[in-house]
């Protein structure tokens, strides 16, 4: 009888002393190295400036522009209810609140994209969906929103349809600014996740 | 430690009962005898165990830097190839270098920078290139990514810092910026080819109210007027 | 890919019917240890019966180290389990009680609905007592409600407690419970000697 | 089995080390289902506030306690912890039925008290229980075991304290087991 009981003292010894080896490292939730490699390889990330403009313009309530140039440039000039989070200090606790929030849509802005991309890379390396790379960045902006090209006249009709859609949001982003001045200071949602999803329960 | 006084305690009280309970022997009860199902059902607890390490996947690549260290990884002059490197490299002065082309095959096919190998960027994940990485990180040998643009390979190359490849680098401008200004990649300085940086004073041109009646035309040439003014700034990104 | 159903991998239309199965299984395990019986709960603080100590450390540790090894696997998520809060001053005091009620009573909640199924008058009899304390409670609430949102120290684990690691308080119970196995296997035919009759 | 069906005066229970390791695996597929612990003492809570809002509704929603639980979508007995207390009564009628425990309405006490007295004492012990449950956010198989199980410091406080001071009052009350 006693030799049963032994062995089972032995075998859970093991089993627990086992977990010593298996828990070695401290594990962050992250995204499998492979598996965001595999997210980065594709496009999908990447909006151009058109369409967040259109985002703006409708006041689209999901939008969320994270804007990581620094904070100095960040105050000269700034997209509507753009947040500054400067890439240094990306992954702050409280600069991570801002994302994972449900139905919401996250846009990197940087001068680049070169910047934006990278913190693209960093949080979804921390398991965060709905993010997106404005393409070409705030220097692209420029060009395309605030001073549009007019497409040569063999173009498309899509290009010209392009044309006066950025036309028209050149008067709202540039004419419409002494209105929008005010309402756009007032309206600076800061929308921040609850805290831990996790299981409640309870006895 | 809570237990010990808790233990000794109980001690003390069984043998403090030994006068209030004077009765006959019994022995142990049958069912506490023989743990053979214990012995089973362990087993079993174990089975699963083993079924879990052997079923658990083995990750191909694992992060070697933390959060932080990637940042910092970012800003690491020396994980950037500069097109003055790689004037170097194409006249035969660093010949440690690999150049990885991660566009596909038929861009690849349609002009490429010369010595440089294609491996698209949906092949970077498989087994047989990650190997190969391993063995040039083991000669000690430069590997660097290019995309179409700078932007292609950022992605990638971010990836394999943070999973411990200190080898790989980024040629800073990508492809378009080499077959631009192939001829004379030599006499370029870093403010040519650097990202991050704002081409345009963004304040002014936004909020020109009068601009409604700005020609196309003559804005598209202010901007190449305005072009590189603000190479003052400091771009927070190291590339 | 666990837990599942936080994780959405079973519908939450489930949860009900699953809440039942697993009431099933523990209802069945408590009963088949020999729970229903107030007096082999007792006997832990006796030294006649220790059954409520082997199954419960046995069940501690078992889950304790199964979750770890769960965690290395992927199979389970450690950062989505509801961890219990606690609130150090009125658990405390409310565990004081419990032990109370518990060598009086006999039984514990669990182990007084298994107690009834069987056809216990005295486990009957607790669980009206639970109802009662807990009406008692919730109507003169107002008077500790302070004391009981006091001292709250969130979800945490022993490892935000102490910066031990788990797997090392997972091997110090295994440790401390094997060792009360054996030390209370003696102390236990000990006690029995010098009981005349012993079938609860 | 059949060891233990040759002594007919030996209680035919589980080898406790069996419970205990069934009970763990219990717990760790609750905990892998769910990503909660198991639980009783939140069933009671539940038909506490519902008997208090059925006969009530206007006290219910006053008492800063209860009104916690009370929700216009649903009686607070459509709750998980109520669901499985109801498989724990069900459980235990089929392991008495099984092994032949299931028997007429009787009490269970000690040769040196009379059934009375027991009841007595089980009714105060459960009035404490309950007060005690709601301060310690869980009984013995909520906060205890399953907090424990799950690394939970106050679950763990909880376990050591309960056993602690059980154990210390314990020896006023030997008469009543003993």
């Amino acid at each position: 009888m006693n030799r049963n009981y032994i062995f089972l003292t032995i075998l859970m010894l093991v089993l627990a002393t086992g977990t010593l080896f298996v828990n070695k490292t401290i594990k962050l939730k992250q995204v499998e190295p492979q598996q965001l490699l595999m997210e980065i390889v594709q496009p999908t990330r990447y909006v151009n400036t058109d369409l967040v403009a259109k985002m703006i313009i409708q006041n689209d309530p999901s939008l969320e522009l994270i804007d990581v140039r620094s904070a100095n440039e960040f105050g000269k000039f700034s997209l509507t209810n753009a947040i500054n989070i400067p890439l240094d200090s990306l992954i702050n606790e409280s600069s991570l609140d801002y994302f994972g929030i449900p139905g919401t849509k996250v846009v990197f802005i940087s001068n680049d994209d070169i910047e934006a991309d990278q913190a693209w890379v960093l949080t979804k390396r921390l398991g965060f969906n709905s993010i997106y790379v404005m393409k070409g960045g705030l220097n692209r902006w420029m060009e395309t929103i605030i001073q549009p090209q007019k497409p040569s006249d063999d173009s498309p009709l899509t290009a010209f349809e392009t044309y006066e859609f950025r036309n028209g949001a050149r008067l709202y982003f540039t004419g419409a600014k002494i209105d929008n001045e005010e309402t756009g200071k007032v309206k600076v949602v800061v929308r921040r996740k609850k805290k831990s999803a996790a299981a409640s329960g309870g006895c | 430690m809570k237990i010990l006084p808790k233990d000794t305690f109980l001690i003390l009280c069984v043998f403090g009962l030994d006068s209030f309970i004077t009765r006959k022997i019994q022995k142990m009860h049958v069912h506490e005898l023989n743990p053979w199902r214990t012995l089973i059902a362990l087993s079993v607890f174990i089975v699963i165990l083993i079924v879990g390490f052997l079923t658990m996947h083995k990750p191909l690549l694992k992060y070697e830097v933390d959060m932080k260290q990637s940042m910092e990884e970012l800003k690491k002059p020396d994980a950037c190839f500069s097109p003055v490197e790689l004037n170097e490299f194409l006249n035969k002065k660093n010949q440690n270098v690999v150049l990885f082309d991660i566009r596909d095959n038929f861009t690849f096919g349609q002009g490429h920078i010369p010595g440089a190998e294609n491996i698209s960027a949906n092949e970077l994940t498989q087994e047989k290139n990650i190997k190969r990485l391993e063995d040039l990180k083991e000669n000690g040998t430069t590997v660097v990514l290019y995309g179409e643009d700078q932007l292609q390979a950022n992605g990638p190359w971010m990836l394999f810092r943070q999973v411990g490849f200190d080898n790989v680098k980024i040629l800073l401008g990508g492809y378009q910026y080499y077959i631009q200004h192939k001829d004379n990649l030599a006499d370029k300085t870093e403010s040519d080819f650097k990202k991050g940086v704002p081409r345009y004073n963004f304040a002014e041109i936004a909020s020109r109210n009068n601009n409604t009646q700005v020609n196309s035309e003559t804005a598209a040439k202010k901007s190449v007027v305005v072009r590189r003014k603000k190479k003052a700034v400091a771009a927070a990104g190291g590339c | 890919m666990g837990p599942l159903i936080p994780n959405g991998f079973i519908p939450g239309d489930w949860n009900f019917v699953i809440a039942i199965l697993l009431g099933i299984a523990f209802g069945f395990i408590l009963e088949a240890s020999g729970f229903s019986s107030s007096r082999n709960i007792t006997g832990v603080f006796y030294g006649y019966n220790f059954v409520v100590l082997r199954v419960f450390f046995t069940a501690v540790i078992v889950a304790m180290v199964g979750l770890l090894y769960f965690d290395y696997f992927g199979w389970i998520d450690l950062a989505k389990i509801f961890i219990l809060p606690t609130y150090l001053g009125p658990m405390l005091v409310g565990s004081v009680i419990m032990g109370l009620g518990f060598i009086l009573g006999g039984f514990c909640p669990g182990t007084s609905f298994t107690a009834i199924a069987i056809g216990k008058i005295d486990g009957l009899v607790f669980t009206v007592g639970l109802y009662l304390g807990i009406f008692i409670f919730a109507e003169s609430f107002p008077l500790f409600a302070d004391f009981y949102n006091s001292g709250n120290m969130g979800n945490v684990t022993l490892t935000d407690v102490t910066g031990i690691a788990a797997p090392w308080f997972a091997l110090a119970f295994t440790f401390i419970a094997l060792a009360a196995f054996w030390g209370t296997m003696f102390i236990e035919k000990r006690v029995r000697k010098n009981i005349k009759e012993y079938k609860f | 089995m059949n060891v233990q069906n040759s002594t007919n005066n030996q209680p035919k229970y589980l080898n406790p080390y069996f419970g205990g390791v069934l009970l763990g695996l219990l717990v760790l597929l609750t905990v892998y289902i769910t990503g909660r612990g198991l639980g009783a003492s939140g069933a009671v809570k539940s038909a506490v506030v519902t008997t208090t809002e059925t006969f009530a509704p206007d006290h219910a929603r006053d008492n800063a306690y209860e009104s916690k639980f009370v929700s216009d979508d649903h009686s607070p007995m459509y709750n998980w912890l109520v669901f499985e207390s109801l498989g724990i009564f069900f459980g235990g009628l089929l392991s008495g039925l099984l092994f032949g425990r299931v028997k007429k309405f009787r009490t269970e006490h000690s040769p040196k008290i009379t059934s009375k007295t027991r009841l007595i004492v089980a009714l105060i012990g459960g009035v404490l229980f309950g007060i005690g449950s709601q301060f310690g956010r869980g009984c013995t198989s909520g906060a205890a075991l399953s907090g424990s199980a799950t690394f939970a410091f106050g679950g763990v406080l909880v376990m050591l304290t309960i056993f602690g001071s059980a154990y210390a009052f314990a020896y006023f009350f030997r008469k009543l087991w003993i």
